[in-house]
């Protein structure tokens, strides 16, 4: 079965959403077994894939044997930077799913098997997108991914949950809905869905390459997943949903879902239209890169005025993401920018899921939702407390935590391709994030142990078994953060191999 | 002659404290375990550094780099030990052993809290100390000056009251927001510029062609990004982080925080630009003269202090600046004195923050008009504080002596006799204010005594002595502190192989 | 002026005409204040996208994509008698006789999705109706700004 | 305000979609891109699948063939959004009540599902007589011809979800004129959403056979081995219909799913 690994990894959850739909409504027991097995089977197949990328190269799979020509079947690819993402989505949403256990004996407890398949179907949507090599294949699971979140921040309790997911919705869709126009004039221009396969004959065509079809084409993709991943001038829709779906879902869905956008963002830049787009048009690129730099002030100033803690954490993304899409675009010769957004992509997921776990446990222990209920918190509960500081510290880009070393390559690109206002934005972003983070260490760290807490806590036992299973993944979540920066270079090297030799494969085979 | 070898001793070296972290908070209940295993954990290091010291002082080179392969510029986390760093890592593990029995009494005659959290993160800074001491290229140096920033945090604000939490803010605001500011781009500048970041023979920047303006701009940003240097206007964190015990002050001032500040602007001067650069662009006259200012007015400033600890905190400003006008004139001799500056003025200072932490314990006293005539109730304490001030201030025959005297003589050779008045104009402000705290201390009679003693107090003979296990180190640092003049030659000798195996031109 | 009407919008005319359908779909989504109006605008938008696509498969002359098994069979016992590689006579299926199959393949998932879509939308609408007693949006965010959450 | 966003928003949106419109392919042209290929490329895909989908599946409609087969796996995404739109509506909007208030009214009827509470007490049924005996007519014939369009998908259009749309509308239309009670009577709750479920299991599941021949996921010439008739094409062409019973299995519940929960919102009770 080894070498259906790639698929694999799609498949285990879905399998795992189907059987839990099946069996969970009759024992909900059933439930959070099962989706543990989908998804660390999906964890262990993204493993294998990620072992096969690093030690024989990127991988093709034919779904349903379609080899050639190109372009008649769907074709999945891994290469070292998504089976890499791989396995930063089969971590999280271990994590996530791990944090979620205890859904009984809350608020609509019927209703727990069918969160346990939508998070499963979320993860599906998001594996998919990840591994698959075709242009139109992105979009159907764009839309599995798109209607999960729908459905799981639309779950929660709260009133505002539903608006914000209505808002969601409509943004969303617009967004996928332009994604779809732009594949619509790619393949009106080329006649052909498969991502390379277009590469070739856009490379092969320049005067197609060129022509005002690609480029709108270009535009609306963009603008789709600009969108999706809530850059800055259209990010409204993202701190609210966020925010309010229960910290189960979000726990899922912010570390992950604006990543995977980034990286289809990367996937069809550089796998369909090539460097060259970057390249050749500096004024285009200066262009995104400004409205990067734009979504990391915006990002930041926001974040500043939030005095609730997910709120805060859901501004961070917009500023995150700014990062991302920046580097994507510097341009500069060594694709250095390139590997810090890749690697950024793999770090803001894990420290973005260890700041939210944490912010579900310190919702859920001591229903602290703002800053100044954190009062005290090293002392009240110093794991979660400390797990919280090492996501903080990435956040912030202190070495050693992974935030930093995407920060010194993106540096790194924008240096050598003269984006100056991105190092500003990037560092003052950074000082933004320490002010930020050290305002609530000053609070958990300084401030008095609240008496209430005290008392709620003994009043309700159960709360303290759950909450071992609430602190554990947010404990592995920071050492993960920890891991992954101090052992950043196996990583970089996988993201180079890619990067530097075949992200582009037209213009590596001249 | 640069022959280097490949070992993974600076590694255990630095990680043997880090070790300890687990055990510490494995023993969080039993306090003895605890602390026996800081000490432990600091003999081990010092075993580690020890063994280093031979290959050293033969004029070899260790080397280790974790994570290396691929020959596509990347940077990896290397280490690399030659006499620089071998004279600041001797000089932290050894005295990181005095410290953490001198923290035992202290900490136990004060009744602190949460003295494990304390151990842990002395532990941890103890790791990034020696991390940057063998730091093998920029990013691995920087990687381990942050987490030496972090690790400190908790140390300074111990007390976690609105003094600490200022005091805190102030320290981070200083340090990680000048090293983020400042050091990070010039650090890629750096990578950007020469394509690699490794510490070598040569310098980073030897070969490149930086103008007059890119080269000031890259110096001012690692010697004011390196913060921890505390080179005026970015000094004032220093004092502020007075608040914490006395111990962590010591630490901080002696061994780990503001060494580690000067340390990596030497290793800026003298690997990143290189003395053959710098003085042919002629940028580090700036650096000199900063100095030269600081050294001046933080002496100013110290004479006008009462709080004992402040004082001593406005002094180890202006040490530093010694340190680090030393270095910036770019003379043999001058380079020499500094590096030794770090190795006397850390058994000096350490001292006297150990004497300031023990009048503390024993009678409470903070203010300096509060010392008078203590010195007879606690005789040992004020002769050691003799003692540190006299090395610090640069009187034979103590250790301090030596590395004034090869300042003062690179200054001249640099004919720079500005620059030499401001050495000489600081030293006589230096025995300024240290003397009359030994005066007060001795010769002015005693008010009239409360029972203020705090209860560790041990009374012998009528004397007040802080706690036997405060008393031991402070002894043993001051005598060293004499010794270390008549017995310099491991620092002198790892000095000169860092001018002429480290130096292109000897 | 006619001539460029002619030159740009008669051989694109049904290009003219999905923008703007999804322009009027746009404009509603993003500017009526009614949720369920709102939604009726993203479907607009949605459907007039499979305008795009079903178009660009259109072939003047062609016919459904159903090759009867007649001509089928044809193909296969030409390539049977590996026609294929004497290439003497014309492979029995015309490609032109039928229209892009594929335009309609993947419409038939974006329809799909669009339904979906709805199906979520009119739920959440319902909810939401249920929690604040309107459809409006301005109504529903002004009582979201004096309601303290009930998280 | 939000109007003039919109509008703006809107112009620029037109402006640069009508921009490109000038470079397009005539409508019709039988020689664009997509149709024909790129000139001097490799023949589109489009091509591809006319010339040769006989061949490889022995399917006449070629819509089909590509649906299920070439492009199967987007397929089995699709029957997933549907899931997930069917799982996503009850998850939001449906209420559930506890088995012990249920007991305490004491007034449910607790014919159909344990959990979810669903009842038949109003009886309309008799008072539509005429609706009534239409059904009762009618509904048969639609679901036999949903039946018939799933089957005879391969040689005219039809297929998984057009058959199923028309197999959850007999089910609605039973719902119209017997209130919602008589059809979840036939179609209960849990069974539904076990149905959506199974649809995509048996999608996945036959795909997920070729594994085990040592194909590639969704190859269905690998049944051939299983089936032992008529080789690979005829075996692709019976993993075709297996796969559209499942799509149509998924499609009919989601569909009832939907009108049942959106009707009554989501009470599934009284109707509408």
């Amino acid at each position: 079965m080894s070498e259906h690994l790639p698929v694999i990894v799609v498949l285990a959850p879905l399998f795992g959403a189907v059987i839990v739909g099946f069996f969970g409504t009759r024992d909900r027991h059933l439930c959070f077994p099962i989706a543990l097995t989908a998804l660390a089977l999906s964890f262990v197949c993204s493993i294998g894939v990620v072992h096969h990328v690093a030690t024989v190269g990127a991988w093709d799979y034919f779904v349903g044997g379609w080899e050639s020509p190109h372009g008649v079947g769907i074709q999945l690819r891994a290469d070292g930077v998504n089976s890499l993402l791989l396995l930063a989505i089969a971590v999280v949403a271990l994590l996530a799913l791990v944090y979620s256990i205890r859904q009984d004996g809350e608020k609509d407890a019927e209703k727990s098997p069918f969160f346990y398949v939508l998070f499963l179907l979320l993860c599906v949507g998001l594996f998919g997108i990840t591994i698959t090599g075709d242009a139109f294949n992105v979009y159907v699971l764009i839309e599995i991914t798109a209607l999960t979140s729908y459905g799981l921040v639309a779950i929660g309790s709260s009133r505002r949950s539903r608006v914000a997911a209505f808002q969601y919705l409509v943004i969303g869709t617009v967004g996928a809905s332009f994604y779809l126009i732009g594949v619509g004039y790619l393949y009106l221009a080329v006649g052909s869905l498969n991502m390379a396969d277009i590469r070739t004959i856009l490379a092969a065509n320049p005067e197609i390459a060129n022509s005002r079809i690609i480029g709108t084409a270009l535009v609306f993709i963009l603008l789709g997943v600009w969108t999706k991943m809530g850059l800055f001038p259209l990010h409204g829709w993202l701190p609210n949903a966020y925010s309010y779906c229960p910290s189960g879902s979000a726990n899922l869905m912010a570390p992950l879902v604006t990543k995977v956008s980034v990286y289809v963002m990367i996937r069809i830049l550089f796998g369909v239209f090539g460097l060259g787009v970057i390249t050749e048009n500096p004024g285009w690129s200066d262009l995104v890169v400004l409205i990067a730099v734009g979504s990391i002030v915006a990002g930041s100033v926001m974040a500043l005025t939030q005095r609730e803690i997910k709120k805060m954490l859901c501004c961070l993304i917009v500023a995150e993401v700014g990062y991302m899409v920046g580097g994507t675009w510097l341009g500069d010769a060594g694709r250095w920018g390139l590997t810090g957004s890749m690697y950024h992509i793999l770090a803001d997921a894990m420290m973005t899921s260890c700041l939210f776990l944490a912010a579900g446990v310190f919702a859920k222990q001591f229903g602290a939702t703002r800053l100044e209920h954190l009062s005290g918190l090293f002392r009240r509960s110093p794991w979660a407390a400390g797990a919280f500081t090492l996501g903080g510290l990435a956040m912030i880009g202190v070495p050693p935590m992974c935030g930093f070393f995407s920060k010194f390559y993106l540096i790194r690109g924008a240096i050598d391709s003269g984006h100056w206002l991105y190092i500003v934005a990037l560092l003052g972003s950074s000082l933004v994030n320490a002010i930020l983070f050290f305002r609530i260490f000053e609070i958990a760290y300084f401030g008095e142990v609240p008496e209430s807490s005290e008392s709620s806590e003994g009043g309700c036992p159960t709360r303290g078994r759950h909450a071992a299973w609430r602190t554990a993944p947010l404990l592995v979540a920071a050492a993960l953060t920890l891991l992954l920066g101090i052992f950043n270079r196996p990583v970089i090297d996988l993201i180079r191999g890619t990067v530097v030799e075949n992200i582009d494969i037209v213009s590596m085979q001249e | 002659m640069e022959n280097s070898i490949q070992s993974y001793l600076p590694l255990w070296a630095c990680l043997s404290s880090l070790a300890a972290v687990p055990l510490i908070l494995l023993f969080r209940r039993e306090t003895f375990l605890r602390e026996a295993v800081t000490i432990l954990a600091g003999i081990a290091k010092l075993c580690f550094v020890l063994a280093m010291l031979p290959i050293i002082l033969q004029g070899s080179m260790i080397e280790l780099t974790l994570f290396g392969g691929g020959s596509d510029g990347l940077v990896p986390i290397a280490f690399r030990v030659d006499g620089l760093g071998m004279v600041f890592a001797l000089v932290a593990s050894i005295l990181w052993i005095p410290t953490s029995i001198y923290s035992i009494g202290y900490m136990r005659g004060l009744k602190e809290h949460s003295q494990t959290r304390f151990y842990v993160f002395f532990a941890v800074s103890l790791f990034a100390t020696l991390g940057v001491a063998f730091a093998g290229n920029l990013l691995t140096l920087y990687v381990f000056y942050e987490v030496l920033s972090l690790s400190t945090w908790p140390l300074v604000t111990h007390h976690q009251d609105a003094e600490a939490r200022r005091g805190g803010r102030s320290y981070l605001v200083h340090l990680l927001g000048t090293s983020i500011a400042f050091v990070i781009p010039a650090m890629i500048y750096v990578w950007v510029k020469s394509g690699t970041l490794d510490f070598g023979v040569q310098a980073i920047l030897a070969n490149t062609d930086l103008s007059y303006v890119q080269g000031l701009a890259l110096l001012l940003a690692f010697a004011f990004g390196f913060s921890k240097g505390a080179l005026m206007p970015l000094h004032s964190w220093l004092p502020g982080a007075m608040v914490a015990p006395t111990p962590v002050s010591a630490l901080l001032h002696a061994v780990a925080v503001v060494k580690v500040g000067v340390f990596c602007i030497i290793r800026t001067v003298l690997n990143v630009f290189g003395m053959d650069l710098l003085g042919g662009l002629g940028i580090h006259l700036v650096l000199c003269w900063i100095a030269a200012i600081t050294l001046v007015a933080a002496s100013l400033i110290a004479l006008t202090q009462d709080n004992l600890k402040r004082m001593l905190a406005f002094s180890t400003i202006g040490q530093l600046s010694y340190i680090i006008l030393g270095i910036a004139l770019l003379t043999e001799h001058a380079a020499l004195g500094s590096i030794l500056h770090i190795a006397m003025h850390a058994f000096g200072k350490i001292t006297l923050f150990f004497c300031a932490g023990a009048i503390f314990v024993a009678t409470g006293k903070k203010q300096i008009s509060e010392l008078n005539g203590l010195g007879r109730r606690m005789p040992i304490t004020f002769a050691a504080f003799a003692i540190g001030a006299a090395s610090v201030t640069g009187l034979p025959p103590m250790g301090g002596f030596l590395s004034k005297l090869y300042l003062v003589w690179g200054a001249a050779e640099a004919h720079q006799i500005a620059l030499l008045c401001a050495f000489l104009i600081s030293s006589v402000l230096n025995g300024a204010y240290f003397f009359p705290v030994v005066y007060r201390a001795f010769f002015l009679p005693e008010p009239e005594m409360d029972a203020i003693h705090a209860d560790g107090a041990c009374c012998v003979h009528g004397w007040r002595e802080a706690p036997l296990l405060c008393v031991l180190p402070l002894a043993f640092t001051a005598i060293s502190s004499i010794l270390l003049f008549f017995f310099p030659s491991t620092f002198y000798d790892l000095a000169s192989i860092v001018l002429h195996g480290g130096v292109a031109n000897p | 002026m006619m001539e460029w009407i002619k030159t740009t919008i008669v051989p694109h005319f049904n290009f003219w005409i999905y923008v703007v359908i999804m322009m009027l779909g746009l404009w509603a989504a993003i500017g009526k204040n009614n949720l369920i109006k709102k939604l009726i605008g993203l479907s607009i938008f949605q459907t007039a996208i499979l305008l795009l696509y079903v178009s660009m498969g259109v072939k003047e002359g062609a016919s459904i994509p159903i090759v009867d098994e007649t001509m089928g069979e044809a193909a296969v016992d030409f390539m049977a008698q590996g026609g294929g590689a004497a290439g003497a006579t014309a492979f029995p299926i015309n490609p032109d006789l039928f229209a892009n199959p594929l335009p309609h393949v993947l419409m038939l998932t974006a329809i799909v999705v669009g339904v979906a879509t709805l199906g979520v939308a009119l739920a959440l609408c319902q909810v939401i109706f249920r929690d604040f007693g309107t459809l409006e949006e301005p109504e529903i965010l002004n009582q979201i700004q004096t309601i303290q959450d009930d998280v | 305000m939000q109007k003039l966003f919109a509008t703006i928003a809107v112009i620029i949106t037109g402006a640069i979609l009508l921009n490109a419109v000038e470079d397009f392919p005539r409508f019709g042209d039988p020689h664009s891109p997509p149709n024909s290929g790129v000139s001097g490329g490799s023949v589109s895909s489009s091509v591809h699948y006319l010339q040769n989908t006989y061949l490889d599946t022995r399917v006449p409609n070629v819509v089909t063939a590509v649906l299920a087969d070439y492009r199967g796996y987007d397929t089995l995404f699709e029957t997933a959004v549907i899931l997930t739109a069917g799982i996503a509506v009850f998850a939001i909007l449906r209420v559930v009540r506890r088995k012990d208030e249920e007991e305490s009214t004491g007034s449910e009827e607790k014919a159909c599902s344990g959990e979810f509470s669903t009842s038949d007490s109003d009886g309309e049924g008799r008072h539509r007589v005429v609706v009534g005996t239409a059904c009762r007519v009618v509904v048969p014939l639609a679901q036999l011809f949903g039946f018939y369009i799933i089957a005879h998908g391969h040689p005219s259009p039809g297929g998984g979800f057009q058959g199923g749309v028309v197999l959850g509308t007999s089910f609605i239309l039973l719902a119209l004129a017997g209130g919602l009670g008589s059809a979840l009577g036939r179609l209960r709750e849990d069974m539904y959403l076990r149905l959506a479920c199974l649809g995509v299991f048996i999608y996945a599941g036959i795909g997920l056979l070729s594994l085990f021949f040592r194909r590639n996921f969704l190859d269905y010439g690998a049944l051939s081995g299983l089936l032992q008739t008529g080789g690979e094409e005829m075996a692709r062409s019976h993993g075709i219909f297996g796969v559209e019973l499942g799509v149509a299995m998924t499609v009919t519940s989601v569909m009832f799913a939907l009108f049942a929960n959106l009707s009554t919102r989501g009470e599934l009770k009284g109707g509408l």
